[in-house]
């Protein structure tokens, strides 16, 4: 049963919080020293804390899952109810809204500020920037709150993020907004997707759910390559830039040892070389893996041609152990309507076939363990790539369709071998 | 709220361009270099000659209105009214005028408490996950421990002294929304889970059934109801079915243990990406402050730190010494428990002669 | 036989030690240098600073007493009555009198018509199987073909012209005797086994079920007899239970087609030992001489000559330059075919963003 | 039923192999040349011959195999009978004789014309050497020549070789005999397992095949790590021999540059640097890979202490796929009788435990992949040890004995959430 916002923290036991207390000390800021204070505020907060304490005790927890919809979406509320609703009764519901962040976590204070005051408005205003996922996080939400503070946030401009089998929410590097490294945009993509499909972030109709992490360049500051379904990296065709005074004076600087062993021995292609002052790269076995850019960043940048690799398939290791992100498509122009019109015409054909045939519970990765990168890309209409595999295949059995049987003029000749013998089984005498 | 006219729905991803900070937005897409004047404190250079100060203030993550308010305040009042988040939760102050970074460090240590730091070659803020705060699933704590090892890893955020960055990352069970890290802590179970016959809904039987991935559940039934049963011999403890169903309970206090991760890495520099891999297992769950788990963390850093080449993450540190190195120089045991197990063993196994001796 | 008396059992292996050129035995465990001085030719010197000359012919494997003898009576003349053969069944001979070296090789050529060479960066004997001479199983010839490619490729035996050693096998029927090479040619099926009912063997049945990797096969009565069936849509043709039994036909003369595959190596030189890959297939069972597998080979061979750098052997020149490279540069077409699939398929995937663009 | 020798090429049908004739042609040496000229002394190798025309003709295999043992032992020949004895008589007994040969493949022309001479006698005496096992292999006897020549063969000092599910003939390199590289003394290695071992080589009682193949290097010229079951490797400990003399003149001949390509890069483990005219090597992070050695092989040599790395488990690819070996034992002396009966009861330990433990066909590295190397290990009373493997396990479900519920002290407390609640599934409300 919802109780009204107003009752909460009636017959507030007190904080009873010393084990908690221990984690107040040091010099790292501590979120209990602020939830202590707010709990002043917001009297559920204290009641949050003391079954945390009693957790801290018996090393245990508290919570169960359950479900809640806000009108007209089907995922973004993480609801969870207490097993100690009895001795805490504002948490006898006590949600997390997830709410999609500015792409970047940009943020005016204006529209920082819109999203504290929402929160504390209708729940216990307590906020977590960000999710690993990548949303603004909201906890401390009743039934009744999580509706108000739902409809409140869209009337100013908020959307709720993804739970469930759906596309999450979008997660995006800094990129272009203040990093030179960046091969594209990196916000208006991330946007731009999240607009897209919105029907699908907010209403689970997937196998399982699907996330989209998008980084600038190879470093992957948004850790797209071990944290979604589908990174989406920024690169460059062609050469790289290199200013060859800054590359001469870098040298000169840190010494000719220094260069090798910090550059020139780092490459995972070994295609660098020194020539005198001068670094020789053998452009194409270039793999943009941005390392000798990062080390001489003013020196050696990201080409001129940009565009952007897409992987597929990370995933923690439920089930099937961990699968990691390979490549899909290996270079996709970022700029133009079409180039976009292309990039979401691929996601549709995959999510399509993903969707088509793939188990309950069965993320994007292990569907493609499962079928085979070959089945996946004929049933996607994607051209196989060599660039999409580390190595050939070393397996000699092989279904090739192409040279079945009924592909061959006339009828197999070759009938078994009439093996007519008793087989011998003999022994040299004596 | 029945009478509540509904708001606008699917509005998607507010819009960042009211979000940038105006350097920031004049200057989108023209950067052309960055520098690190110290620890926490970069400035990046646009195309125009712009240059942009951006100082990172370590944050706990999990923050009071109260809070945001005095991050919003300071920001009005060194940043022209805009911030942001990093990716480790770390608050971003942009700002233009270089005379305002002195001022602007005070305000954050002295009104927010909050240390700056967190970039280049320094332990950054530890990801983290919802642990006994928010989570049905969990076995420890996540925000708590990271506290406790941030408390004994602050000089490390404020200050650049390792080969590389070094990203951190607690999980609050075998899940592990943390992700794989250069260093990450996770849980493990050594039971098969215990099960709430009284409880088990019936929707959600094949489901459970299904997710096992040793296929160990069974259908069942006791006390005449429809239920299911775990094959001891057969289960792996990972937990998959407890987050199926609260009923199959895995977790437990008495024996949940501990264990540390090390060598995953997303950024494709150099060798790529690398899952991470087993260091430690059996520390005790130990709130409020979890010392075994920061001891451990800490003796790995300080080899790392003293072993490693400068640009080496924590993982190929590891691949170039050798696992065998690793194990002597950080005096953890190695054990059958660090030999893979499973369809992808040998894999792992050292397929080459190439030992050091 | 049964009036014989039987002679001593269990001996074991020969005495080497009454096997070795005099040379050879003094010096044993006390060899301090060797050099090519051309092709085929290496100088080896001892601490006592003896030198050992030794020059390597290519032999066809399979000889006769008459070619055998020939290859005494030059040991004997020129080696002090010894020899040896290599890893890859040439004929090594090895002499101390340097003087003797051309008359040697002389002798090689026109007794024997054997060619010399096969030392250092050039293609040595290509090791091959029975094929129809003399195995069961075979779905093409090994030692033909290989006569054929050398006759090829007799130039690169005798030189030496490639970025390092490269080894060639054939093999001829999928189980593969002929192991994993730098350069390996083997055969495969297109359908599943075709099944003699009437001659199954009772007592092979257990085992030709349990031989199936895909579990394909399963117990069945034809006309009243014990017999097998296979699901077709299960079968992967591999040819493993032809191996078991004989009346599982899995050859088909006119289907079975030819492949090739990179990149095989066991030295743990660099990298270490690595497993080769698919490069092309279908290429047609086309005895006397399969000329579409000689070319193909000698294509792979002219782009790795073109490409690879000193000491990179075949793999590692096409795991340098990524097999985009590889496939642009030898023309052949990739495939989903060349994408593995089963349980390791994931861990052969390209699993970070390095690309060549 | 078995003709008496003397019948051979009674009614021969003389030669008649337009196909395998366009085998004489080229320069590489023909070995069909070689069997027509042989044909004029023993006939069957016509018939041989024409057989294998058709097989040329018909792409078709015309033997079947079956099975022939000679008294005592349980393999070693390779029984075939010819699809065609109708036409070829002289095939319907075509078996082959492994014969182990000396190690390293080192002849005596006494003992080689002895093989040679036994082998005329009693069959068609088709040589081949040698197999890729690394047997002698002797062509073409009938049963009673087979059982005529092998007495023939021991009697004169040679013994069969392993076939079925036994011990397999062992190979090894040339090793000390002529080759500076060798860390051990291989021949004597192979020597004493053959000799010790003759039981298990000659009487299949195995799982299933076990080779044993034996390099003075991490060369590996015997083929050890890709073609058997135990690969015996030889290394060394602490420094490698470095004449720094030598060094120098090879930087001064060759170039910087070469060396930095040709070694520097090429390390595995990048512990070669290269301080002016002088190599320094980081021994600590040596793994005894060999480049380095044999690119500048007058300069450097493997260091003194010297042993063997034993490795475990390759085999091709039917069933599971390829297993490639992996290290079982890191670093073993091998030089006094004491250091050869380590060896043995490692052996015997692990032959022990796959034998008790493998199924029908399984293959060591098979067993292993099934049962896991860490039960492996235990079962076998072998210390795990991390140069074991490439790196530490990334699936984090284990199965901890020590941490089994019955080891904690005192009874389970937590006993499972009552979870006592309907599942809620909620939105909210218009
Ligand atoms: C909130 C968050 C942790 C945090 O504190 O930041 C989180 C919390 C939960 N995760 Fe997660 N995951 C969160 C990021 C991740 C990540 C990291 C990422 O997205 O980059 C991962 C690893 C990557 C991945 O996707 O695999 C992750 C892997 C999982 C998994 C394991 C998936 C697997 O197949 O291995 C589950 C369980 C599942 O999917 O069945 C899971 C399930 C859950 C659930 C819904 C537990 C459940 O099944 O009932 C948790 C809800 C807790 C709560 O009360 O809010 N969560 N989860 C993160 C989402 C916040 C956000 O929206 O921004
Ligand atoms: C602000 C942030 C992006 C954002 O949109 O939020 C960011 C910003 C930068 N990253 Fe990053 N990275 C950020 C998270 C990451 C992450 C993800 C994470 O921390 O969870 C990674 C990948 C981690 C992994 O591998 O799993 C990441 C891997 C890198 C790397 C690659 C390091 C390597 O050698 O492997 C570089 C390159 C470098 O260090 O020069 C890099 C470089 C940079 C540069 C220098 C890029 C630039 O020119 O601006 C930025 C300054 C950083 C500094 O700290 O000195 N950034 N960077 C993130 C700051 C997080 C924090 O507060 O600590
Ligand atoms: C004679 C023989 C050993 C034997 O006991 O029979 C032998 C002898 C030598 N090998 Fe080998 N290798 C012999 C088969 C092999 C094999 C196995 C094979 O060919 O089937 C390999 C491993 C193949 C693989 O990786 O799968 C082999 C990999 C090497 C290597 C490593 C090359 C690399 O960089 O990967 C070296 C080192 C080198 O080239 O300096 C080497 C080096 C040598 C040296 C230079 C060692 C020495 O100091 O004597 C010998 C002179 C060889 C020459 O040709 O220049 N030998 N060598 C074998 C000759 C075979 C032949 O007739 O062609
Ligand atoms: C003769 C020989 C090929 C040659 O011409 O040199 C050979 C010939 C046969 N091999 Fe082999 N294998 C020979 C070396 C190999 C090798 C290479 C090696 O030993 O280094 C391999 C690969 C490594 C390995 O052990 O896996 C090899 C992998 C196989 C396999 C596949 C094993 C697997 O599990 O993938 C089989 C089939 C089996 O074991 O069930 C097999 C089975 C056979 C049989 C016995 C066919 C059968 O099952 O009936 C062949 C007998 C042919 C005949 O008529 O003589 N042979 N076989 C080689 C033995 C000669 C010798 O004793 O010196
Ligand atoms: S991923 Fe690349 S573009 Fe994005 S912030 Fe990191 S370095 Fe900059
Ligand atoms: S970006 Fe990476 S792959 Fe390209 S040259 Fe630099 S280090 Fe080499
Ligand atoms: S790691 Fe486990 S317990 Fe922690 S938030 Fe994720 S699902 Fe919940
Ligand atoms: S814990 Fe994992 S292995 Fe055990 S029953 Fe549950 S799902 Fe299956
Ligand atoms: S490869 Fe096949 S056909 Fe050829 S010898 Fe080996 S088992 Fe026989
Ligand atoms: S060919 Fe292979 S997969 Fe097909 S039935 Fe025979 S053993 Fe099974
Ligand atoms: S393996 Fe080593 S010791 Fe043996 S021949 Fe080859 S190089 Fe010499
Ligand atoms: S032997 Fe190999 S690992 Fe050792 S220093 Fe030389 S190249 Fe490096």
């Amino acid at each position: 049963m919802a109780k009204k916002k107003d009752d909460k923290g009636t017959n507030n036991p007190g904080l009873n919080t010393p084990l908690l207390d221990e984690l107040e000390a040091g010099p790292w800021p501590s979120f209990v020293s602020d939830l202590k204070q707010w709990s002043k505020t917001k009297p559920q907060v204290a009641q949050l804390l003391n079954q945390l304490e009693e957790s801290y005790e018996n090393r245990w927890n508290y919570w169960t899952g359950t479900v809640l919809n806000v009108s007209g979406y089907g995922g973004g509320v993480i609801a969870r109810l207490s097993d100690k609703a009895d001795k805490y009764p504002d948490l006898a519901e006590f949600h997390t809204i997830r709410i999609i962040p500015p792409p970047g976590f940009v943020y005016s204070t204006e529209r920082l500020r819109n999203l504290a005051d929402i929160c504390e408005k209708h729940g216990a205003g307590i906020l977590q920037l960000h999710g690993l996922t990548g949303d603004a996080l909201a906890l401390g939400f009743d039934n009744e709150g999580t509706f108000a503070a739902a409809e409140d946030l869209m009337a100013n401009g908020w959307d709720l993020g993804g739970s469930g089998a759906a596309l999450r929410s979008l997660q995006c590097c800094v990129g272009q907004a203040r990093c030179e490294m960046a091969c594209f945009d990196t916000m208006k993509t991330s946007r731009f997707l999240t607009n897209h499909y919105i029907d699908f972030l907010h209403r689970p109709e997937f196998m399982y759910k699907f996330k989209i992490k998008i980084s600038g360049c190879a470093n992957d500051c948004a850790n797209a390559m071990i944290g979604s379904d589908m990174p989406i990296i920024g690169t460059w065709r062609g050469p790289m830039q290199i200013d060859h005074e800054k590359v001469a004076e870098y040298i000169e600087e840190k010494g000719v040892e220094h260069v090798i062993d910090n550059v020139i021995t780092r490459c995972p292609t070994h295609c660098i070389s020194l020539k005198g002052k001068e670094l020789v790269i053998d452009d194409e076995n270039c793999v943009r893996c941005m390392h000798c850019i990062n080390v001489m960043h003013k020196a050696l940048k990201p080409g001129k041609d940009q565009g952007v690799t897409i992987c597929l398939g990370a995933k923690r290791t439920l089930k099937i152990g961990d699968t990691m992100s390979s490549v899909i498509v290996p270079f996709l122009k970022l700029e133009t309507d079409e180039d976009f019109e292309n990039l979401t015409d691929l996601i549709d054909r995959m999510w399509e076939f993903w969707n088509d045939n793939g188990m309950d519970h069965e993320r994007i990765g292990e569907f493609i363990a499962r079928v085979g990168l070959g089945t996946f890309l004929e049933g996607c209409g994607i051209e196989p790539d060599p660039r999409m595999v580390q190595s050939t295949r070393t397996s000699p059995y092989i279904n090739f369709e192409e040279l079945a049987p009924g592909d061959f003029e006339g009828e197999q000749t070759q009938q078994p071998k009439v093996w007519n013998r008793e087989p011998e089984s003999r022994e040299s005498s004596s | 709220m029945s009478a509540t006219k509904l708001a606008p729905r699917d509005q998607g991803a507010p819009d960042y361009t009211a979000c940038l900070h105006p350097a920031m937005a004049k200057n989108y897409g023209k950067w052309v270099e960055h520098e690190r004047i110290r620890p926490g404190v970069l400035v990046y250079t646009a195309e125009s000659g712009d240059k942009l100060y951006t100082v990172r203030a370590g944050s706990p993550r999990t923050m009071s209105p109260t809070t945001i308010r005095k991050i919003c305040d300071i920001a009005d009042r060194f940043c022209d009214g805009f911030l942001r988040f990093s990716m480790r939760t770390n608050v971003e102050f942009s700002l233009t005028r270089q005379e305002d970074i002195e001022p602007l460090m005070e305000a954050i240590k002295t009104e927010l408490g909050f240390p700056i730091g967190g970039t280049g070659a320094s332990i950054s803020n530890i990801a983290h996950t919802q642990g006994w705060l928010h989570c049905n699933l969990p076995a420890t704590d996540a925000a708590g421990a990271v506290k406790a090892m941030m408390d004994d890893l602050i000089d490390e955020f404020e200050n650049e002294n390792f080969p590389n960055r070094v990203k951190i990352s607690t999980s609050c069970c075998q899940i592990n929304c943390g992700r794989h890290s250069d260093i990450a802590i996770i849980v493990q179970h050594h039971h098969a889970p215990r099960i709430n016959h009284n409880n088990m809904q019936i929707c959600e039987l094949p489901k459970v059934v299904a997710i096992c991935p040793v296929a160990a559940i069974r259908p069942s039934v006791v006390d005449g109801n429809q239920t299911v049963e775990v094959v001891d011999e057969k289960c792996m403890y990972c937990g998959a079915c407890h987050g199926q169903c609260p009923s199959m309970e895995i977790r437990d206090a008495d024996t949940d243990t501990l264990s540390i991760w090390v060598g995953g890495k997303g950024a494709n520099t150099r060798s790529g990406p690398s899952l991470m891999k087993l260091a430690v297992w059996g520390l005790p769950n130990n709130p409020p402050r979890w010392p075994e788990v920061s001891d451990a963390v800490r003796t790995i850093l300080d080899a790392y730190r003293e072993g490693g080449k400068d640009w080496e993450r924590v993982g190929e540190w590891i691949e170039r010494i050798g696992w065998q190195r690793f194990f002597e120089k950080t005096g953890f045991a190695f054990t059958k428990y660090h030999i893979e197990d499973g369809p992808n063993a040998m894999w792992t196994y050292n397929r080459s002669t190439h030992v050091r001796i």
